[in-house]
């Protein structure tokens, strides 16, 4: 499927408005909370998974198929990883509360 | 009609990648930027089954898939303890790139016949940095693992090959872009593209593997929206570019703070111990160190200590057994905070998240600018396994390699005290002169053993006093 | 020209990531300056101006012709007074500087 | 290929508008901004110019009506007065939408033959809101220049007439949604509509009139944005998303500063004068008034002096005045600054603008949340031509129509000073008890004439002296 010049500007320009939007809201991030934003975008990067499950899917010749499945695995690993890693990081930044019974034992 | 309804549901993934990210700007709202992005993912991911050209044997191996990636990925993602956390997203990054650089591959052996120019290149560049990216994540993970050897690899011409490498992929690349049929090409490019990888990571010294890592992230954001372009989904523009620009900032951000270059800290061959260092630095003379009683004494008697976290606690994993000299400290009365210098650790906001593990909250971490003007109303400083973070030579010594990267200001407290297992240096491998002030006490062992027989002291001695 | 329904959802893409591109940017705007920004949006406002143009040089029929030049002039009167009006108005914001000389007089 | 380039152009348009947008954000950068958005304009047009769909006697056409537009355009753009802004936007933007709804039309009458469904939706839409704003705009405008009246003119069921007429305009766009072909409804829609506008602002006080210029503005945005997915002209989307988010913004804004909702603002007929006014608010009693060397004694007899510009300082065009008093306190060692409302005037920012035009720096000018800390240490308070925005009845007076509307709290400082022509209320009509403070004296008088009364005090009793 050649692509139509104007299917191409308009990657372009969606890629133009979504880049200047990521800088401005990610500019806003405040340095305590850099290490989830890469674990963050590290899993969303794994969007390709959306193109690997179509060439799974799609798939006639074994080539195909071997190298899709191969991606979504890949991908999948990625994106859960991903999310199950950034989750995790988030449940531990807590403001202020009573010290824990834990600590309590410190002492 | 249904593709209608699944390219809506695109745009409502895309709008809500963007607002994950956006709700990622502040501590309360970060839980619920998450949501957003775990939502929208698999609203993208449902949308896409939905699609009328899966045959049904392709749901089938879809779902297997999947179950196979989700049996890896869960305990990858559950058991990670915070301190691999480096390693661990450089892995899983690996592996992302691995799905977008098979999907650029499939859908060329799919679709040459009929490829334009453009596509073409744009697929031969998505494939480059897919494979590259691969290569390149696990040369990074390997390296934070120390599965590989931290210091950086070098060899004279180095840099001449890593672009003989990539020239030649590219080379490659232009001639598909002129005919596309050219099959036989692809095999050498994804070779010249992993072996590119593999030696862009080698020279970089283990502990710059963070921006590394940041980089990487944005080439793969990139990457997909190369892809996202070649297969023309909305979508996939939209996560890459928001990616890509992620990453590129995270990486700026880090070289800003370490006030180093891309070119330096991609070609810098950075950390390897300068011969020099030794003799670096004029007021070397000897050193006091104290014992555990007697740092607990000081930390005891003083108003107002400030914690100076490093990779060293990283390392040592001693974060819970801080918290807890805290808590004893501050049942002590004491007023216990804690600087955190931008590059403090390994990673971008390290020491905060390692810190936050341990429940300490998160409005006791003070940025290096909020603090760095209290520093003289401070009776004592604990360094707790950092070093070029507090390293005056930043300040003044012109020759230094971290010459102009702004510190913490520690040595303006009234006493220092700093906790490491000996005198040597840290990732800049150079000597700090902190460590020979007069007014600093080095306290030698593991951070997280010393800590712990600090916080006895402390709450011991005062069980003492309490009967 | 019926429009396919691909470009309707790339319209649709487009104008979501603009608006939201828009909120970020437009939010940061202090006070101080939210009657320049009122001016300057009301100028880029008349970019329909783009559209008036293309009607009145492609018009074959009188009607359209007399529509597409009244379009013209209005977008035309909307654009260039809008951009004076903005650029007057920000040519007055001055940061702290040496009293005027117009100003001594005043003593 | 040509057409390529052309789409292209746009896409670099798209971004300068947005980068214009970006650069608003700061005083220094804001000229920059202008520039950008100018450029991409700029670009726009001439890419425009280049597509061959132009015919020779186009080209003709479109550089006489540009001409024209332009001639028009200068004056209008070059003679306004700073105090004029307001209804100088409102014109200008009946103007913008004007062509916008011609276009819509146009394009109707030479597509109708091949309009699809949605297409014809977005159309008519695009034309109803393209005519309601010319006319809304007409009529704010109107009102601000006082060629109408200022107050709200209501009747019973207002608001039911503008619903049947928007109501039926919709439901005429349904039946054309259904079959294109029925030209007949255009003109009805378009009266219908045009109606509509007037109707809407009609009800509204002229002092609302910068709220419903920025929903104003935002209804132009989306209509362009509309115009843009008929023609499938991306630029105009971009622009027009962009605007309409920027007017929506705006009018939040100004309703939060007011404490009021769009409900109110559109449909409250807020503004008539209360009958219940005079015996509002208990502490009337007695009114202190001070002649001018009175005034101007206690000006330079204290050390810091905050000036509260509101309206009438705008009806007055005081601020060139007002700098020169600010000019001369200080040749006297007083430290002038001035504290501006969110909401002072009839802008958002109006007062700034004022002052920047009569060169007060910035930096000078103090929002509101860092001065009203600040009035306990302040000696005197000049309240120059404001009255609702110092009205402490906002604080206490549920009763009041601006109970809990933030206000400047002038009353804490040692003296205020109130310079009006009388004792009439303001724009949101009520009674303000701060005249009647016994620490207040009013300086009645037109803002204009009484600073320069007390300049001339100020400076001459100086010049007396140092003889
Ligand atoms: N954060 C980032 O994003 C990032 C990215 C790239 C590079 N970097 C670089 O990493 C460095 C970070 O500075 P830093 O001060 O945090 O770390 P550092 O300068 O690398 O120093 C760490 C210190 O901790 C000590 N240490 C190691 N293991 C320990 C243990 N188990 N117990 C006690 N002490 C231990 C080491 O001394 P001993 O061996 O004597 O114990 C070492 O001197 C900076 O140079 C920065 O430029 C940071
Ligand atoms: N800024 C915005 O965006 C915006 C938008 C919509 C509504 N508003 C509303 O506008 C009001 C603004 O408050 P404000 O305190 O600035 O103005 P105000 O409450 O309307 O009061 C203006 C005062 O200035 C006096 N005045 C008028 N002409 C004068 C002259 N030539 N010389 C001296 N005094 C003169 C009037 O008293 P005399 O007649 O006795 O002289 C009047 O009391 C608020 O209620 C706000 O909600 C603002």
């Amino acid at each position: 499927m050649r692509l139509s010049n104007d299917v191409i500007i308009t990657s372009l320009f969606i890629f133009a408005l979504a880049g200047f939007l990521g800088l401005e809201v990610i500019r806003r991030v405040p340095k305590l909370l850099h290490t989830p934003l890469m674990a963050l975008t590290n899993a969303l990067s794994a969007i390709s998974l959306v193109g690997s499950t179509l060439i799974l899917g799609e798939a006639e010749t074994t080539y195909a198929k071997i190298m899709g499945f191969i991606a979504v695995i890949a991908a999948t690993i990625n994106v859960v990883g991903g999310f199950l890693i950034t989750d995790k990081m988030l449940k531990m930044f807590k403001k202020r509360e009573p010290a824990k019974p834990t600590v309590e034992a410190g002492k | 009609m249904r593709d209608n309804l699944i390219q809506l549901a695109y745009l409502v993934a895309a709008i809500g990648f963007a607002l994950s990210l956006k709700w990622m700007s502040s501590a309360p709202t970060a839980r619920r930027g998450i949501f957003a992005g775990e939502a929208a993912f698999a609203l993208a991911i449902v949308a896409t089954l939905f699609s009328d050209s899966i045959t049904g044997q392709g749901y089938a191996l879809i779902a297997a898939a999947m179950l196979i990636g989700a049996a890896i990925g869960v305990p990858m993602g559950l058991k990670v303890p915070m301190t691999a956390m480096p390693q661990r997203i450089a892995l899983s990054h690996a592996f992302g790139a691995l799905a977008a650089g098979l999907v650029g591959i499939a859908h060329y052996y799919l679709q040459r016949a009929n490829l334009g120019k453009f596509e073409m290149a744009v697929l031969g560049f998505e494939i480059i940095l897919g494979c590259l990216v691969f290569t390149g994540s696990l040369m990074a993970a390997g390296k934070l693992q120390e599965w590989l050897p931290q210091r950086p690899i070098t060899f004279k011409g180095q840099n001449y090959v890593n672009f003989a490498l990539l020239g030649a992929a590219i080379v490659l690349v232009v001639l598909l872009v002129f005919d596309p049929s050219r099959t036989a090409l692809i095999p050498p490019i994804i070779a010249l593209s992993l072996a590119f990888g593999v030696f862009l990571i080698v020279p970089i010294g283990g502990a710059d593997m963070p921006t590394v890592i940041a980089l990487l992230n944005s080439y793969a954001g990139i990457s997909a929206a190369a892809l996202g372009i070649v297969l023309s989904n909305k979508l996939l523009i939209v996560a890459g570019a928001l990616d890509g620009m992620s990453g590129l900032i995270l990486a700026l951000i880090m070289c800003r703070a370490m006030n180093r270059s891309f070119r330096n800290v991609m070609f810098g061959a950075f950390g390897q111990l300068q011969a020099t260092s030794a003799d670096e630095g004029g007021e070397v003379g000897n050193v006091r160190s104290a014992s555990f009683d007697e740092a607990a004494e000081i930390l005891k008697a003083s108003r107002s200590v400030v914690i100076v976290p490093g990779y060293g606690m990283a390392v040592a994993q001693a974060q819970h057994k801080v918290r807890e000299l805290a808590d004893a400290l501050e049942a002590e009365g004491v007023d216990v905070r804690y600087a955190i210098h931008p590059v403090a650790g390994r990673m971008p906001g390290h020491m905060n998240v390692l810190l936050a593990e341990a429940n300490v909250p998160y409005d006791k971490l003070l940025d290096m600018d909020e603090i760095n003007s209290e520093f003289p109303q401070v009776d004592a400083v604990l360094v707790l396994g950092a070093n070029d973070v507090v390293n005056p030579a930043a300040r003044h010594n012109k020759t230094s390699p971290i010459y102009g990267m702004p510190i913490l200001n520690v040595d303006q407290a009234a006493c220092v005290m700093v906790i490491k297992r000996s005198m040597r240096p840290g990732f800049a491998g150079i000597e700090n002169e902190l460590f020979y002030d007069p007014k600093t006490l080095m306290v030698f062992g593991d951070a997280k053993h010393v800590v712990g027989e600090l916080t006895t002291e402390v709450t011991g001695q005062r069980d003492a006093i309490s009967i």
